[in-house]
């Protein structure tokens, strides 16, 4: 299983699901209507490590968040 | 890095982190005080942060600042900070003036662009997302 | 601009000028703190200063910070300032981040080029004027 | 008479001269011999205001400021 998370502002309950890769991931997100205006602004960490490749294999236990726009100080 | 719920206590920090480097022989500290400014009717400021991505965010920026003799520290609020009150401040302390002040620059402006920090408006108690002002982090749109 | 005998309390500047802007809705304070190094045996840094051009260098800028909805702020000791305490402090207020960014940039850059202020090493108790770290002013030759 | 101050690391007393231009001091002063080290890098104020300009004319009681190169901070 796969956790995945929303921060901040998404205000989504986390999701579990079964997962090989981030592209697989992607494409079960985009069938959630409450998620199609935030992914494409949303950036994602995998085990709290920002990530840029959808071709990245997953393993049972890993957490996926997704991170919308951001504005600190 | 240290994180506070409500306003930040700016003149213990800045007085602190001054005695923590007084015999590092650094010869120049530069802090950036962030405070809540009065506009749009808003009462406060309000922020959720995702600690575990901005601990390793500011521990990359550490190593940076390394590498040029420098070091940086930060301080930021969760939660509501009211106006007039200050919600952020970093600082750089280098030997080289020049460092400092380059360093400073490009670390509040990479801070701005990347650090997991959400911002909400409080107005009439409703605490409202301000989208607008809000950056995508580098490499948004990953899941588009 | 404020000059002192001696070396800066910077905590109390430092604090006394957040909390003479407090309510000026600024959102962007930034001192930059310069702290006399332990270096090549001193024992302390001195300081001469003409005070009559200094404040009319500073309140120049006080203009140029204005046109830009800034403000800038200055001390700087005169005399004998000791290893590892402050000689020099200056700061800036904007309502808008990248302006103090820029700002307190070229504030401090003009001011090491141009403030007419002359530093001396003091070696067992010798003064000793910092030739080789000392800069022309602009304009400097007229009369070579 | 034009006074002229050396401020700073000089530390030469201060000298009355009559000129009427700002050239006409710069020719004075390149006399001294104690000053041949300094005047290429220091610059000149005129009653308290910097100048550029050798062809300014000057008038009794004027003040000029030798100023030699800074280091402040």
């Amino acid at each position: 299983m796969i956790k995945i998370e929303f921060l901040g502002p998404i205000g989504k309950a986390p999701l579990e699901m079964e997962a090989k890769t981030l592209a697989e991931v992607a494409t079960k997100l985009k069938e959630e209507h409450d998620l199609s205006q935030w992914l494409d602004k949303c950036a994602v960490a995998l085990n709290d490590t920002m990530v840029n490749d959808l071709t990245l294999s997953l393993k049972d236990g890993d957490k996926i968040s997704i991170l919308p726009p951001v504005c600190g100080g | 890095m240290e994180l506070y719920h409500g306003a930040l206590d700016t003149k213990e920090i800045f007085g602190r982190w001054l005695d923590e480097e007084s015999q590092s022989n650094y010869g120049a500290y530069i802090p950036f005080v962030g405070t809540i400014r009065a506009e749009d009717g808003i009462e406060a400021l309000s922020f959720d942060i995702y600690e575990p991505i901005l601990q390793q965010w500011f521990d990359d920026w550490q190593e940076k600042a390394q590498a040029l003799g420098a070091k940086v520290k930060m301080a930021h609020a969760i939660g509501d900070v009211p106006v007039h009150s200050s919600s952020y401040i970093s600082a750089v302390f280098s030997s080289k003036r020049k460092v400092a002040l380059v360093l400073i620059e490009t670390f509040v402006e990479d801070f701005k662009a990347n650090a997991p920090i959400w911002k909400y408006d409080v107005k009439e108690g409703q605490r409202i997302y301000a989208e607008e002002r809000s950056t995508p982090m580098t490499g948004a749109g990953l899941f588009q």
